[in-house]
């Protein structure tokens, strides 16, 4: 019954995963202002001219629809947003999409639409079809963020991606259209053995969520195995990778099961490209082999740093997560749509960016990241400030390009933290 | 009736009046309870003895009217209190707890006596519940064991065991003989007399006339919710004093318009319904033919089967061998029975013959549904003709075919019982104990029901446990006993119910 | 033996106290509904309707069962499985009108049968029909799963169309298929055996079998006049994203049974029994969620104040008055 | 009860149960070559063994808090939530206080009150258990989203420290107490003997004197003590998030398949033993699925109704039961 159990609630758990590969925070090298979002104080004039420099937007509502209702990322998402609130004159109303109900998900948003919202940023690819044709019916835009909207992509390209309503959306680092992960994971191993030359790893196994859901993850194990071969064919202590085991090593959002370690009996480390701090590291723990295994995964629940790299038992060796600021890319764009106007630069149909990922590989890269808003909810380390924010609006600066806009999300490592 | 007592006045009832709805079951009574006798309480069904007990112990409330126990005004909220204080009421109905051991049975109410700190001591509980038994003289019963393991009987003994104690005042016995053999009945008198010696006060209510002018010190009886007399002993040890009794009781001879006028026992010939050599459970190879236009009547114990043999009539229960026909068609289940035009009244009215939470009307139709459902459509307006139709024909005293049952007083109840059936126009009808709980008034217009329905050549079964209705009623009584015939009487002006009760006995 | 008094005002107000706690509730969630709509009042309420619409069918369905004293739990995973089921056959036919008439008779069928199911086997196997319903929720969830995993993703779309292209259409469309299935219902409720049979065996199932009426028929074809909504339900939950997956129509039955508490319908079935509740409970249910979304009620706080009006609510109408406490 | 000789019989018979599901299981892995890895058995792992006791004790636990209500004749729906609700605080004590030991007490403290609520709820208003404890269940899944910020607990079972009741040994600690306390309050307080005559003979219990309200508030005490302590176990081993849509109904459900069967198998001993037996059985049937990869999918899923329905049918045929203990051994064949 326990599993069912685990089952029963994996649609929960798979939010967790998201809010694991989902968001971090930092501070992009070249922005060394950190004062306060109130305190900012932002310009004023005519709500919807659009060329007027550090005009105050015209005043509106953005529901923002998130994955889950609780858990890190959507606190410093959320205070980031409110951070911003006041210099942008918009108000955030939040609601909840579930991960497996496409006819719930649509009443959801069809209730932000009915409280008066005048976009929206959906972070969920579940009956993209019908909500976007409830957004365009009522006339209000639709934003995406942390999905790759891949189904939707491939299913519904042309009433997605194509609708003049849809403005595109930021993906947490994994658009199947550039998937890096393989390539970090591999960099984030060997940085380890070379850490460790005393005692390098040297025979790994894998975890993926299943390719309906993350296609990318699959992608990025075969760059990931390629990526190892290649080394092989050189280095003097090869390295072993257990191919991927259709069952027990793709997790069907439900924690890894215990039989992996046994059909795994020799790796000496994980690589887990699905949520591993959620599902694989406590099933380690319960296992009691939390001490000898190595675990390298995406994500980043809290907590993680007491057993990261040297400390606690040492379990941890690489997180990755993505910035909340990301939410910036579908919010300017919003914004554009809202106030009427946009960027020279502006491609004709609604584009799908992958952010930055960033990878923490050493103790030194934790203590950075233990400064990020990521990990104190704190929209005072945020990476941008509301002016920041707003002078990337077409309204608010006349020289803000496409391009500077999607520059932010490739610039969020762990070394733009300060 | 005058009663220049030594004894000391125990319980003094004043002006009682009790409604059931429209029914008065007490009609401004006033009776005395003294210790150190056993006073019996007599009367028909409804004549409100079990009423008056019943108000005493504390299961209900009087309308009007008021109790002193021991000098002082008495109104128990529940049977607790009332035992607590020392009046105790064994029911009619089975009251033990099922899956339980006799020991947890005999001490539910006082876990805590045997309790430490909330743990029950179950060793010195059993041991108390055994030595209680004993004292009772029944050490075949075990406090051990469970009482699923123990007959109607024991477990009847059980209760007796249950509410009796030390501290108890008053001993209230509700026909509960009637479910005992002979062996239980000699326990029970001997408790009583022993009561009744330790003057304590006991009040026995029985149908059984024999026992009562036996075991009673002091008799009251009762009719139509009112006292008609009390005798003493003297009076009882007269040689005619049955008779007196039953005068008092009915308030006219026996044989009146009360009952059937005509003693023609007469019927058609065409076999209504007929068991063939039915066995199930206990009851072996039993047969019977009913006629048209025949009342058979089925007299007894409650336990010597003869209810059974209602059920198996009606389909209810299936024979494990033999079969039930009418017409020639073999009936399988009460949904055969009923399509061939048999009906049946139930003897656990509330539970099985009516839709308490339910109106009147939605009770009546029940079973005509078929009938009135055209093309799956039914017309409420023809189910209100019909059963308006009914509740005009029974005169039952309702506001409208919407009010619920439950409202209703027994009586009534019983007549929406019988309504069912009339309005489905059945042939064969079986009532068992179909008088039970009802008052006269309503009593008379069954029985007359009763007779109309045999003028009109449908046949009856009647099951009742009350002899002189059947003596009234049937045109053929077969006596039962542990599930077999003991004896068949037709009907005569000389039967007489002692005639019958030795076969029942 | 409840000997009561003859009918006073006073009874007659408690034996009506469930409907009028039910109609008051759906009275103030309206009108919090008129007031928090504002501007976009016209918009909410096509809202409202579309997420009232499979729920009230298939609550409608569930008075028969309800009537009797009985649950399902399995609602949920069935609807899941029979829109995915409808997905699937019409999809394979090419997408095709005929794919979808074909797809939604197979449902139709799979529902019925889980109907008499229901019904029967509980009768045969002695068993509390929740038990079998409960099976059929693991089988159906199971079924959900393994559908999904063939399809290899996490949501599959109709290819043809199933869903006027005009909002209003559409809408006009789900007023006329709640208000036909409620006249049917209704119908076979009020004015037909299947009706006064399933209310007596909820009062009294003794006394019902002893009317004649075979108990065990009368409960498969409530049963099945269930799952016959389920069906309708199903294809309009479908109607509305025209796509299914592993967790479409979860929580469905808990949320059926709530509408119909809601509606003041007994959960111990009888003669109090009434259609209506499957609808003032539903809408009540739809329009408060609403309400509290447009009102802007954080988040964290809407499942709060539902518990807490659920709980007023239903200690007014449940509230039980004899010496022991109820079961 | 009465001879020791008797029981020890009883107890055999119904350990045929488990033996049986491990023997079948074993021969359906051990005929898979799915589960062999470099030729080795992987059901017959030494992580069989842990995964099994670790498994059950949560199972027997919450199983003991559903049958402890369900025995005394009550269906009560708002058990999980209030597991739910008492693991999330335990949690967040336990990580504050950095200690176990805390957590544990905090869950039960919580529990106790949470049933106590319940209890008060039910007896004040009256209402239908089910009914009544829905709307609690709404309630306590509501609470969830306000205590702690609605964060519900993470890290807590992810921690070797703080997660000890969630492993060997220290599951067997909450394991214990929870069968002690059930066993103590259904076989030595006046309370839990009243409890049986109630749900015997609810009306004749309050006419003999039974404080019913009383009777039922004891009764919820111990409940939310058991629990609490199934709380505790299920923090330690399970993130815990906020729950809505009386989905922590279904969280109870999920155990409540080894309640049916153990106390079907139970009448051949007594039920602590029979579910206690009944969770092994069915966490070695769980572990064996989990060998072919079964563990998680539509399948599990659809073997569990069967069992549901399989051994419902079989504890429902009351009136026969008494002959199927006699032949328990060939039920049983026949069953699985």
């Amino acid at each position: 019954m326990k599993k069912a159990l685990l089952k029963k609630i994996s649609a929960v758990l798979l939010a967790g995963a998201m809010a694991v590969s989902a968001v971090g925070c930092g501070n992009s090298g070249g922005n060394t202002s950190n004062n306060n979002a109130a305190s900012t104080d932002s310009g004023t004039g005519a709500g919807d001219s659009g060329s007027a420099p550090a005009v105050e937007g015209k005043k509106c509502t953005i529901g923002v629809a998130f994955y889950q209702d609780t858990g890190l990322a959507v606190d410093s998402t959320k205070a980031y947003l409110e951070s911003l609130s006041d210099t942008l004159n918009v108000k955030f109303t939040y609601t909840v999409l579930t991960q497996t109900d496409e006819a719930a998900n649509l009443t959801k948003i069809q209730e932000l639409i009915s409280s008066n919202v005048d976009g929206i940023i959906c972070t969920m690819d579940l009956g993209m079809t019908s909500i976007i044709q409830e957004c365009e019916a009522a006339g209000v835009y639709l934003g995406g963020y942390l999905c790759d909207y891949d189904t939707s992509f491939n299913t519904a390209y042309d009433q997605v991606f194509k609708s003049e309503y849809f403005v595109g959306t930021a993906i947490d680092g994994q658009s199947p259209d550039d998937v890096t992960i393989g390539n970090s994971m591999f960099d984030s191993l060997i940085e380890y053995n070379e850490r460790n030359a005393d005692a390098p790893i040297t025979h790994v196994s894998m975890a993926i969520f299943p390719t309906w859901a993350f296609p990318s993850q699959q992608t990025g194990a075969d760059q990931f195995v390629a990526a190892v071969e290649a080394y092989n064919a050189t280095a003097e202590t090869p390295i072993t990778v257990d191919p991927l085991d259709e069952e027990s090593d793709v997790l069907a959002f439900a924690p890894l099961d215990t039989t992996y370690f046994a059909k795994h009996a020799d790796s000496q480390a994980i690589i887990s490209f699905a949520a591993g701090s959620a599902f694989v590291y406590p099933t380690m723990v319960q296992a009691g082999v939390d001490s000898s295994l190595k675990l390298f995964t995406t994500g980043f629940d809290g907590g993680e740093e007491a057993n990261f790299g040297t400390t606690g038992n040492g379990t941890y060796q690489q997180n990755m997560v993505t910035a909340p600021e990301s939410i910036t890319y579908p919010l300017v764009l919003l914004l554009n749509k809202i106030n009427g106007v946009s960027f020279p630069d502006q491609p004709a149909e609604a584009e799908r960016i992958s952010t930055a990922q960033y990878v923490i590989n050493s103790d030194e890269d934790m203590a950075k990241f233990q400064k990020s808003c990521f990990y104190t909810k704190n929209a005072a380390n945020a990476m941008y400030t509301p002016q920041d924010v707003l002078n990337m609006t077409a309204y608010g600066n006349p020289n803000a390009t496409y391009a500077d806009l999607k520059g932010i999300l490739s610039s969020m490592t762990i070394d733009s933290i300060k | 009736m005058a009663k220049a007592t030594q004894h000391e006045l125990v319980i003094e009832v004043k002006n009682m009046c009790k409604n059931f709805g429209p029914t008065k079951a007490l009609r401004n009574v006033d009776v005395s309870f003294y210790r150190g006798e056993i006073r019996g309480l007599v009367g028909e069904n409804g004549s409100g003895k079990s009423t008056i007990t019943s108000i005493i112990s504390g299961m209900q409330k009087a309308t009007s009217g008021e109790v002193f126990y021991k000098g002082a005004a008495w109104n128990p909220g529940s049977m607790v209190e009332a035992q607590k204080a020392g009046i105790s009421m064994v029911l009619q109905e089975a009251n033990t707890i099922p899956n339980c051991t006799v020991a947890e049975n005999i001490f539910a109410g006082r876990f805590d006596e045997f309790s430490v700190f909330g743990i029950v001591n179950m060793k010195k509980l059993n041991k108390a519940a055994q030595e209680i038994l004993d004292s009772f003289g029944i050490s075949h019963i075990k406090a051990e064991d469970s009482i699923n393991r123990y007959g109607f009987e024991d477990r009847k003994l059980i209760e007796i065991v249950r509410c009796v104690s030390d501290d108890t005042e008053v001993f209230v016995v509700d026909e509960t003989t009637t479910a005992l053999s002979m062996e239980g009945r000699q326990l029970l008198y001997k408790l009583i007399h022993k009561l009744k010696d330790n003057d304590k006060s006991v009040i026995f209510i029985s149908h059984d006339m024999d026992e009562i002018l036996e075991q009673c010190t002091d008799l009251t009886v009762l009719r139509d919710g009112e006292i008609i007399g009390h005798l003493d002993r003297s009076e009882m040890d007269k040689p005619n004093s049955e008779q007196v009794i039953r005068y008092m009781m009915v308030g006219r001879e026996i044989g009146d318009a009360y009952y059937r006028e005509d003693y023609d026992s007469s019927h058609g010939d065409k076999v209504a319904l007929e068991l063939k050599n039915v066995s199930l459970g206990e009851i072996k190879n039993f047969s019977l033919k009913l006629h048209e236009g025949e009342i058979i009547g089925f007299g007894g114990l409650s336990g010597c089967g003869m209810h059974e043999i209602g059920r198996i009539a009606f389909g209810l229960e299936k024979p494990e061998s033999g079969s039930v026909e009418r017409n020639g068609e073999k009936i399988k289940g009460c949904f055969e029975a009923i399509q061939s035009g048999i009906g049946y009244v139930s003897k656990n009215r509330d539970t099985e013959a009516l839709i308490l939470e339910g109106s009147i009307q939605d009770n009546i139709v029940l079973p005509s549904e078929s009938e009135l459902s055209h093309t799956t459509f039914i017309s409420p307006k023809k189910e209100k003709q019909m059963s308006d139709k009914e509740i005009a024909s029974f005169r039952i005293k309702c506001g409208d075919g919407r009010q619920w049952v439950n409202t209703l007083s027994g009586g009534n109840k019983q007549k929406v019982s019988f309504a069912k059936w009339t309005a489905k126009g059945s042939d064969v009808i079986i009532m068992d104990c179909p008088t039970r709980g009802v008052d006269i008034g309503v009593k008379q217009f069954m029985y007359g029901l009763i007779a109309d329905m045999k003028k009109q050549g449908k046949s009856i079964i009647l099951i009742s446990e009350e002899m002189a209705e059947l003596i009234g009623m049937a045109d053929k009584i077969i006596i039962m006993k542990d599930f077999a015939v003991t004896k068949e009487f037709m009907r005569s002006k000389e039967l007489s119910e002692t005639d019958m009760i030795e076969y029942m006995i | 033996m409840s000997e009561k008094e003859k009918v006073t005002p006073a009874d007659f107000l408690k034996r009506h106290v469930y409907d009028i706690a039910a109609y008051a509730g759906l009275i103030v969630t309206f009108i919090l509904f008129l007031i928090f709509s504002g501007s976009r009042l016209s918009y909410n309420m096509a809202t409202v309707l579309q997420a009232a619409s499979a729920y009230s069918i298939i609550a409608l369905g569930a008075v028969f069962v309800y009537s009797m004293g009985y649950m399902d739990v399995s609602v949920g995973q069935q609807v899941g499985v029979y829109a995915i089921l409808m997905i699937m056959i019409t999809n394979a036919m090419g997408g095709t009108a005929f794919g979808v008439v074909i797809g939604f008779l197979v449902i139709l069928a799979l529902a019925l049968l889980c109907g008499a199911f229901n019904g029967a086997v509980a009768v045969w196997l002695k068993l509390p029909s929740i038990v079998t319903s409960l099976f059929l929720m693991f089988f159906f969830t199971g079924a959900q799963l393994l559908l999904m995993e063939s399809t290899g993703t996490n949501s599959i779309s109709i290819q043809a169309t199933i869903k006027p292209a005009d909002r209003n259409m559409y809408n006009v469309m789900l007023v006329l298929a709640i208000i036909v299935v409620a006249i049917i219902v209704t119908y076979f409720f009020k004015f037909s055996k299947l009706g006064k049979y399933t209310r007596g065996i909820g009062a009294n199932e003794v006394t019902t079998a002893q009317c004649g009426v075979n108990t065990t028929k009368w409960k498969v074809i409530a049963y099945m006049a269930f799952g016959a909504c389920v069906a309708v339900g199903s294809f309009i939950m479908l109607t509305r994203t025209g796509s299914a997956g592993k967790g479409t129509g979860s929580g469905y039955a808990m949320d059926i049974m709530i509408c119909l508490i809601l509606g003041g319908m007994p959960l111990s079935g009888g003669m109090k029994s009434k259609v209506s509740s499957a609808l003032v409970g539903t809408f009540t249910y739809v329009l408060l969620t609403n309400d509290l979304t447009t009102m802007g009620v954080d988040l964290n706080l809407i499942n709060f104040v539902k518990a807490v009006i659920f709980i007023a609510i239903i200690m007014v109408t449940c509230r039980k008055r004899d010496t022991i406490l109820p079961r | 009860m009465k001879n020791s000789g008797n029981i020890i019989k009883k107890i055999i018979l119904s350990a045929v149960f488990p033996i049986l599901m491990f023997v079948v299981m074993l021969i359906i892995t051990a005929s898979n070559d799915k589960c062999y890895v470099n030729g080795k058995l992987i059901f017959l792992s030494t992580d069989l063994i842990r995964q099994v006791i670790v498994n059950s004790c949560m199972t027997v636990c919450v199983a003991l808090a559903i049958w402890l209500q369900l025995k005394n004749g009550r269906f009560d729906f708002s058990g999980g939530a209030s597991m739910i609700l008492a693991a999330i605080i335990a949690g967040n004590v336990g990580l504050m206080t950095n200690s176990p030991v805390m957590a544990l007490l905090a869950a039960v403290a919580v529990g106790i009150v949470l049933s106590c609520v319940t209890a008060f709820i039910y007896i004040v208003g009256k209402l239908p258990i089910i009914i009544c404890t829905i709307g609690m269940t709404l309630l306590y899944e509501s609470l969830t989203y306000l205590v702690f910020g609605g964060q519900g607990i993470r890290i807590f079972y992810s921690q070797a420290h703080t997660s000890v009741f969630g492993r060997i040994p220290g599951v067997l600690v909450p394991t214990a107490l929870a069968v002690a306390a059930f066993v103590i309050f259904t076989y030595f307080t006046a309370a839990g003997r009243k409890g049986k005559v109630l749900s015997n003979n609810q009306r004749a219990g309050v006419n003999i004197g039974i404080d019913e309200r009383k009777n039922v508030f004891v009764t919820y005490i111990f409940t939310g003590i058991i629990i609490g302590l199934a709380a505790i176990v299920y923090v330690s081993q399970n993130e815990v998030t906020p729950q809505s849509g009386l989905a922590t109904s279904g969280i109870m459900f999920s155990y409540i398949v080894p309640v049916f069967m153990g106390t079907f198998i139970g009448l051949a001993s007594c039920d602590v033993v029979g579910i206690a037996i009944a969770a092994v059985g069915m966490e070695i049937m769980n572990y064996g699925l989990n060998c072919l990869n079964l563990g998680a999918g539509g399948w599990q899923q659809i073997i569990m109704g069967v069992f549901v329905l399989g051994f419902y049918t079989f504890s429902a045929q009351s009136d026969k039961i008494q002959a199927f203990v006699s032949r328990l051994t060939k039920k049983n064949t026949t069953a699985v």
